[in-house]
């Protein structure tokens, strides 16, 4: 029986609920000793001196590392120690002492004479005639292609930029970035209506529960190391790089991660500190990470400050879109505007479409790709834009999504790029059905005492998957079939479900699957990050091939003992034999030994050429063990696959209180076969969580005085709780398999939050009556404003509130 | 299914990194063989006391065991648990109370082990994730439902949430959904995986009454 | 003992915030020290003969003379009472005795400021403001009177002073530098409390800045303790009581007049309404007794070169 | 010296028996010391280094100061009787249901089942501009922060600033302001007993406490009189999260109610001011009157009466005018 469409528990699930899994805070080693890191008190700063005399004489203390003697980066990458540091809360230097007090003590005691130099928190500032950079010499990096030219340089607005805005309304000076694709002008000529507004997203950090800690020592010249990551495979070599060590002399063991949502996706520049210490010092170093490090060193998602004009047909076509993203790219610059834009293309399929944008360094941590990056605040920031057009011109609001929404057809981004497949129509209807959009969107507006209830609908797209990483498979002579991931295990099950194409095309049932992941010393191949909903597509693809180069070698070894072609030989049940005699065949444990025996290429001795390095090395270390199934993913693809998710709200908005309840959420996705159903359910729903979070409570402030941050806390930062979400949450899936990869699955990691946050703004702005707040989160205090009459608490383009 | 012990116990990984890799320590060893809040060379270790405050060296019930062990006055549960117990199930998410991943029962109460004393806790029944297992190797029915109702994603703080599932079934075996809800409001899940973690906590309830 | 009460800022540099209020008590334990230590040495004086110059002094000095005019009173008397305000509210809560006094200080703060205010604009139109002028002579003067003080002999009585004798005048400037830093520091330092003035900013000056205002505002604060202590003392002293009683009735005694002032440095004459002995106030005049020239009533020069 | 925040300095840990020994070490150790109640607020002060004292006084082995009894013909609650067990009894559910609840709803369960009811009602403010350790006035310094011109103030007061702008965090307060408590404190100097809307205090008389509890004092018991048993009660807090927040406001109302009209009402107020605030002019101004909205809509404009709001926290107005108002509607939505 086919695995593919089954629920069945991955295999880490008993460890993880007897407390047997271990996370990288977990790990234990003779004689280990623990690391604590001095943060920068300021937002930007130079170390001038440091005095650790008094910490490094106390007992029990037993060395220091400094920003020079760590693994040196080029401008403007991030070394995990500094002596510029660009925000409040960047490592400046660990301190290493037999046990956490002792270290906390001794960090305590270090005398750092920093000097305060300038700092910027928002980048519209930044954007001033004479705002502050937040680096010496300018707000962004300017790296020209094809140039030896690599600086900062600064960018700035005129004052006649900053004049030209309406009230409330954000200046558009010169962009760093720009495409159009149609004619605007002549898009905007067209439309009978067009909506002009200013919208600010937050930054807000990923907060995975499990903080990014790490323990490392050396051992023979190896590196032992034991990171919170989210892939494995690519995770190690990045830390041989940075290291300048030869990949194998890295071993990785992490097999746990307690999510990272894009924060740790090739781990974090902060666990080379236990290496470089472990090194120094000869001792075994466990660094744990605590809550306000995590939020200081644990990535956030950009916000944005953004204008759009949008022109509608009378009939709902949006006929232009003119998006203007002003983001803030956090003190190492990362940008996720680009793609903002070219969700917005995908989603709306607008005749003519403009993106122009800055994304400039600011002093605040570091910023990276989360869960959707671009997407979630493009998704949550339009939908409410376009119910507005629908309301104002009389269309129903899943009716003007599924007029402007992409096919199979449809079209992404500057190039215009194609899809490998697009059912959005298909799971609108499908969401229709399960939410009972008919009946629930006639209550929108209603009362129930003192609580007004709105509907809302999203719609989120988000790339589905990559191609071209290596399978790796071991038909042991136990008769099973061992797995080898080189993706990471972060709880999205990948790691067991992509398993699942080999399985499948061996015909073996699950209780004869082995999946061997999480420790590079067991000889995994290389594999994609696990990150942006690349793995379910890229890793069935691999493992397709390498089952189905297992299944190639198992027909040949039955044909070699059994005569025939191997065509003429079927892989089922753990047995392979003839098509028209069942007995004239073998075992699964029977072809192991055989393959052995033969060596070559059943056993790993020869393989594919264009294997990457890491397999090579994987194939030969296992060589001689089984059957060997590697490959890569050579199965091409035209176009880019995108995974569509709509998420379908009902809330109900206290008119006294400006409190939001979720009531309703239901999320359907377009993420073609569905290999896991439970899990898919968990990755809707929690990504959707994450969105009410975004949408409604998930904050980033700084004292703009001080430039510090306060929102460091989980109280503090607000992320939903279980009580902030409905009680109850439906799903569905669409299930039309990509035509273009073999098993027909495509990601789904990361749309679901642009759904999620979408539905619950789409939802608000229906309980107030159509009125388009155009922030998020969607406190309490702004809603109440708003239905009060009230000034608003923020600025229109006031950011970090 | 997998083994999982084969994957993830980092002590089979071969005699080299078996003879260096001491690992978790197992339930019931002597404690405070590897204590690594603090040690002898430890400017902490010379610290001298006043006169009538606690004693260092205690006896703590956990999982059923008596455990003795050497507490600093300042230490908490977590960390006596994690660090000189070995019992690394209970997970320091935020250490501030406020994300329940290292959620323990103190007499059959869930509490945040993070936020006690550990002197406080003196002559009261600790209980881990790693003490719900009965001695036969059988998972407890609230760890059985999670597991038949696939919960968790990165499962950070399942331990947490399990402790609060079982505080709550043994205390109110029949409660609704929203009453569930409540119950594990002191818990927190970053993957958001509310509704799956909800079908595993009304399944244990389920569990619980039938074993009742 | 701590002299300053730093703390570290938002971004850890170790800045002033005040003073200690351990100097509160150093004032005070300094203050009562003088107080005894000049209670013991006055007592153990002899007290100096009072001289029969009164007898002898131009009749046409009246017998009661207005040291005080009502309006300088009043003055004194509203800034004493704004002065203890600023100093009960500032100082009682720390020693324990509990109470919101912010706005009681503050409005306290903007009383002294007007009642000096006044002062200054007082002085300025209808007194001399050269009266407290201390030059060469008066610190001669002075210096013989505390030197013969601490030999517990009675001073020279060669040179007697004008209307302010040099320890008044010392006290009024040394008052007057202290109660004005305070007022300075105090107005900045008001905003940084809500008023109805303008909004709470406490980022108007630096950190380095503000932590000196709080310096300079606490030192003054304390030394306005023991100089208001001492003055206390005198006022109370039995030598001194006319003077405190004509603070109080705005009179000295001809005999006080002349037993204490030079009447050369220091004019009475009767005034046009003079009744002798009468209540009317006498014409008071200043300046040089070579050049008596008439100056409005309670306007006089002190000044000596 | 540098910042960090995270493991607890050293301290000697005393674990009393009896509340004169416990009162004996504060007076020994003065203010190098700390009682220690269900750790919840002192945990975060420990942790992040910024309160570092010497002594810490465990209260919880004191049996005298759990449980919950009935006097009279009301309550008297130890004040190391946890929340959970004060929104649970059934003496206080049936009677005082406004206290019930009002615990209940704070925090999380976890914090419940250890957080006291004395320490709910002692913790410190959540001003996070004090709580990172800033030298503010509160903190013993010269400036408030969270009340400068650009300063993120959502959460702060919008009465009662005096140089501070934080609020009292605590959700039991205002139930107990409501419900006439008395709070029992012992020290060397003995017992007194200060009714509970005195047990708080401004930062007008004491910039650097929230109560009337100096070192050496001990909360010892919640005195609760029969007055208001069984009245309508109406308890409602208003956070971002529904588990683990502070009240952005929250209101306790216990009223008397005959033949529609309000005989006696208390009615307090939390969030909103450095201490819990009872609102007597509303208590005026609704005694007597028909509890009707017209009556509801008046207290709520009299509550807000002389209100300041800051920079970000305007919204604090609307909130607690709207939920005063419901505090005296008859049905409550």
């Amino acid at each position: 029986m086919a695995t593919i469409g089954q629920d069945i528990a991955p295999p880490d699930l008993v460890a993880k609920v007897t407390g047997r899994a271990k996370f990288a805070e977990d790990f234990r080693a003779e004689g280990m000793v623990f690391a604590k890191l001095l943060l920068s008190p300021m937002p930007h700063a130079r170390v001038r001196r440091v005095d650790a005399s008094e910490a490094l004489a106390m007992p029990g203390v037993l060395g220091i590392l400094r920003a020079e003697e760590v693994p040196q980066v080029d401008a403007p990458r991030e070394a995990c120690l500094t002596d510029e540091p660009l925000y409040e809360g960047e490592p400046v230097l660990a301190i290493a002492a037999v046990d956490e007090t002792t270290a906390a003590d001794a960090i305590d005691r270090i005398k750092v004479d920093f000097e305060p130099l300038p700092f910027v928190l928002d980048p519209l500032e930044s954007l001033r005639p004479n705002g502050p950079d937040a680096r010496i010499g300018g707000n962004y990096f300017f790296r020209p292609r094809g140039s030896d030219i690599a600086e900062f340089r600064s960018h700035k607005w005129t004052d006649a930029d900053f004049a030209a805005a309406g009230e409330g309304q954000m200046p558009m000076g010169e962009p760093r970035t720009e495409w159009s694709v149609g004619d605007l002008d002549a898009g905007f000529d067209q439309a009978d209506l067009v909506l002009d507004e200013t919208i600010v997203h937050q930054t807000l950090s990923h907060h995975p529960m499990e903080p990014r800690s790490c323990m490392a020592y050396w051992q023979n010249g190896k590196l032992y190391i034991h990171p919170s990551t989210q892939s494995t495979a690519r995770t190690a070599v990045g830390i041989a790089r940075s290291m300048d060590l030869d990949p194998d002399d890295v071993v990785l063991i992490g097999p746990y991660c307690g999510g990272g949502f894009g924060s740790k996706i090739s781990g974090s520049p902060t666990m080379l500190i236990p290496a470089v210490m472990s090194r120094k010092i000869g001792r075994p170093v466990m660094m744990r990470i605590n809550r306000y490090e995590e939020t200081y060193i644990g990535r956030s998602r950009p916000g944005f400050q953004a204008r759009v004009k949008i022109g509608f047909r009378n009939d709902g076509r949006v006929t232009a879109l003119d998006l203007y993203i002003v983001e803030d790219g956090g003190a190492y610059g990362s940008g996720d505007f680009n793609t903002a834009g070219t969700v917005a293309s995908l989603s709306y399929q607008p005749l003519a479409m403009r993106l122009r944008g800055v994304s400039l360094y600011t002093n605040t941590p570091p910023r990276s790709a989360q869960r959707g990056p671009g997407g979630a605040q493009i998704v949550g920031m339009l939908e409410p834009i376009i119910d507005k057009a629908a309301r104002q011109l009389g269309i129903d609001r899943v009716a003007i999504r599924e007029l402007n929404a992409p096919d199979n057809n449809g079209w992404l981004g500057p190039q215009q790029g194609r899809l490998t497949s697009a059912y959005v129509r298909e799971a609108l209807a499908m969401g229709k059905e399960i939410f009972g959009w008919e009946e629930k969107s006639r209550l929108s507006g209603q009362r129930n005492g003192t609580k007004a209830i709105g509907v809302g609908v999203g719609l989120s797209p988000f790339v589905g998957g990559s191609t071209g990483y290596d399978g790796l498979v071991v038909i042991r002579p136990d008769g099973k079939l061992y797995v080898h991931q080189g993706i990471g295990n972060l709880g999205t099950h990948s790691m067991a479900d992509t398993a699942r194409a080999a399985a499948d095309v061996l015909g073996l049932p699950w209780d004869r699957v082995e999946v061997v992941w999480g420790d590079t010393s067991k000889h995994l191949p290389w594999s994609s990050n696990q990150s942006g909903s690349q793995t379910i597509h890229a890793h069935t693809r691999a493992n397709h091939a390498a089952g189905i180069d297992a299944r190639r070698k198992l027909q040949q070894i039955a044909a070699l003992d059994w005569g025939g072609s191997p065509g003429d030989y079927v892989v089922g049940g753990g047995r392979v034999y003839h098509r028209s005699n069942r007995n004239q065949g073998m075992t699964f444990g029977r072809a192991a030994r055989r393959a052995i025996q033969l060596r070559g290429k059943f056993s790993g001795y020869e393989m594919d050429d264009d294997l990457n390095a890491m397999t090579v090395a994987s194939v030969q270390a296992l060589a001689g063990q089984g059957l060997i199934g590697a490959a890569k993913d050579n199965y091409g693809r035209e176009g880019s696959t995108w995974t569509f998710v709509v998420g379908f709200a009902l809330v109900e908005l206290d008119v006294e209180t400006g409190q939001v309840d979720i009531k309703e959420y239901t999320a359907v996705a377009d993420c073609g076969t569905v290999i896991h159903p439970r899990s898919l359910a968990a990755q809707i729903h929690g990504g959707g969580v994450q969105g009410f979070g975004i949408a409604r409570s998930q904050r980033w402030v700084y004292d703009p005085q001080w430039g510090v941050a306060f929102a460091k806390r989980f109280y503090t930062a607000r992320p939903p709780g279980i009580l902030d979400v409905p009680l109850e949450m439906k799903w569905g899936a669409v299930g039309i398999p990509d035509p273009q990869t073999p098993v027909g699955a495509k990601g789904i990691g990361e749309p679901p939050v642009g759904a999620g946050s979408a539905a619950i703004t789409s939802a608000i702005a229906d309980a107030l009556g159509g009125q388009c707040l155009c922030r998020t989160p969607l406190t309490l205090d702004v809603i109440l404003a708003a239905l009060e009459g009230r000034e608003q608490p923020y600025g229109p383009l006031e950011t970090h509130v | 299914m997998a083994d999982v012990e084969l994957i993830t116990d980092a002590a089979q990984q071969g005699v080299s990194r078996r003879s260096f890799i001491k690992g978790v320590i197992a339930a019931g060893a002597t404690a405070s063989t590897a204590s690594y809040l603090f040690r002898n060379s430890s400017p902490l270790a010379a610290l001298p006391t006043a006169q009538g405050s606690v004693e260092r060296l205690i006896t703590l019930t956990v999982n059923g065991q008596q455990r003795r062990v050497d507490v600093l006055a300042q230490e908490t549960l977590a960390m006596t648990l994690r660090y000189k117990l070995g019992l690394t199930g209970p997970k320091l998410g935020c250490d501030r109370a406020e994300c329940g991943a290292c959620t323990v029962l103190i007499d059959g109460v869930n509490r945040y082990s993070c936020s006690i004393l550990t002197h406080t806790v003196r002559g009261q029944e600790i209980t881990t994730i790693e003490g719900l297992e009965s001695a036969n190797g059988r998972l407890h029915p609230v760890q059985q439902a999670v597991v038949d109702e696939g919960g968790f994603q990165c499962a950070f703080c399942a331990p947490g949430f399990i402790m609060s599932m079982v505080a709550t079934v043994e205390a109110n075996p029949n409660p609704t959904r929203e009453e569930m809800a409540h119950a594990l409001s002191g818990n927190l899940c970053r993957c958001g995986d509310y509704n799956k973690i909800l079908d595993s906590a009304m399944r244990a309830a389920e569990y619980a009454r039938r074993r009742a | 003992m701590e002299f300053l009460r730093r703390a570290a800022n938002p971004w850890n540099q170790d800045v002033w915030i005040g003073i200690s209020w351990d100097l509160m008590w150093a004032a005070v334990i300094g203050g009562l020290a003088f107080l005894v230590l000049h209670a013991v040495i006055a007592w153990r004086t002899p007290k100096a003969e009072s001289t029969a110059v009164a007898e002898t002094g131009d009749p046409a000095i009246p017998d009661r003379i207005l040291r005080h005019s009502a309006a300088s009173r009043a003055f004194h008397w509203l800034m004493s009472v704004t002065m203890f305000v600023l100093l009960i509210t500032a100082f009682f809560p720390l020693v324990g005795i509990r109470f919101a006094w912010v706005t009681i200080h503050w409005i306290a703060g903007i009383g002294l400021i007007l009642t000096i205010v006044y002062h200054v604009v007082y002085a300025t139109m209808k007194q001399d403001l050269w009266s407290m002028w201390i030059g060469a002579k008066e610190l001669k003067e002075g210096t013989q009177e505390v030197v013969g003080f601490l030999k517990r002999s009675p001073p020279a009585t060669s040179s007697k002073p004008g209307k302010y004798p040099i320890d008044h005048k010392l006290y009024h400037n040394t008052t007057a530098v202290i109660t004005l830093a305070a007022i300075a520091t105090g107005v900045l330092m008001m905003v940084r409390v809500d008023t109805p003035f303008w909004a709470r900013n406490p980022y108007l000056l630096s950190d380095q800045m503000w932590g000196i205002v709080y310096v300079v505002h606490g030192l003054s604060g304390v030394a306005l303790i023991a100089t208001i202590m001492a003055h206390i003392y005198f006022a109370v002293r039995p030598e001194k009581w006319w003077i405190t009683l004509s603070m109080i009735n705005g009179f000295i005694g001809k005999k006080e007049y002349l037993a204490h002032h030079d009447p050369k440095r220091w004019v009475v004459t009767p005034g046009p309404g003079a009744r002798g002995g009468g209540a009317a106030p006498p014409k008071v005049t200043g300046g040089a007794a070579q050049s008596p020239k008439a100056v409005p009533q309670d306007k006089q020069s002190d000044r000596l070169t | 010296m540098a910042v960090i925040r995270d493991m607890i300095p050293a301290f000697d840990l005393f674990q009393p028996t009896s509340i004169e020994d416990a009162i004996d070490l504060l007076d020994q150790y003065g203010d190098d010391s700390w009682v220690f109640a269900g750790g919840m607020d002192s945990f975060d002060w420990m942790k992040d280094r910024i309160k570092r004292p010497t002594a810490v006084v465990d209260l919880g082995n004191i049996p005298e100061l759990k449980g919950i009894t009935s006097s009279d013909d009301g309550l008297e609650i130890g004040a190391m009787t946890t929340l959970t067990e004060v929104a649970s009894n059934s003496d206080v559910t049936s009677r005082f249901g406004l206290l019930s609840q009002a615990a209940g709803l704070v925090a999380t369960p976890q914090i419940r089942n250890q957080g006291t009811l004395g320490g709910n009602l002692s913790q410190d403010t959540r001003c996070w501009y004090y709580r990172a350790g800033w030298p503010c006035y509160r903190a013993g310094g010269n400036i408030c922060y969270a009340s400068a011109p650009l300063a993120m103030n959502r959460e702060h007061c919008i009465f009662g600033a005096d140089r501070c702008v934080a609020v009292n965090p605590s959700d039991t307060a205002t139930a107990l302001i409501a419900l006439d408590a008395k709070m029992v404190v012992h020290s060397s100097k003995g017992e007194r007993e200060v009714d509970a809307e005195d047990y708080f205090i401004g930062p007008g008389i004491d910039i650097t406490r929230m109560t009337v509890l100096e070192t050496g004092d001990i909360l010892t018991t919640i005195r609760i009189p029969g007055t208001w048993a069984g009245a309508q009660f109406y308890f409602e807090k208003v956070e971002d999260r529904k588990s683990w927040d502070f009240a952005l406001v929250s209101v306790a109302s216990a009223l008397v109610v005959n033949n529609g009209r309000i005989e006696r009402a208390r009615i307090a107020v939390n969030g909103v001011a450095p201490y819990p605030m009872r609102l007597d002019a509303v208590e005026a101004a609704v005694t007597g009157k028909p509890q009707n909205e017209e009556t509801a809509e008046a207290a709520g404009d009299i509550a807000i009466r002389g209100a300041s709001p800051l920079r970000h926290n305007d919204y604090k107005l609307p909130l607690m005018k709207n939920l005063v108002r419901r505090a005296l509607r008859e049905q409550a939505p």
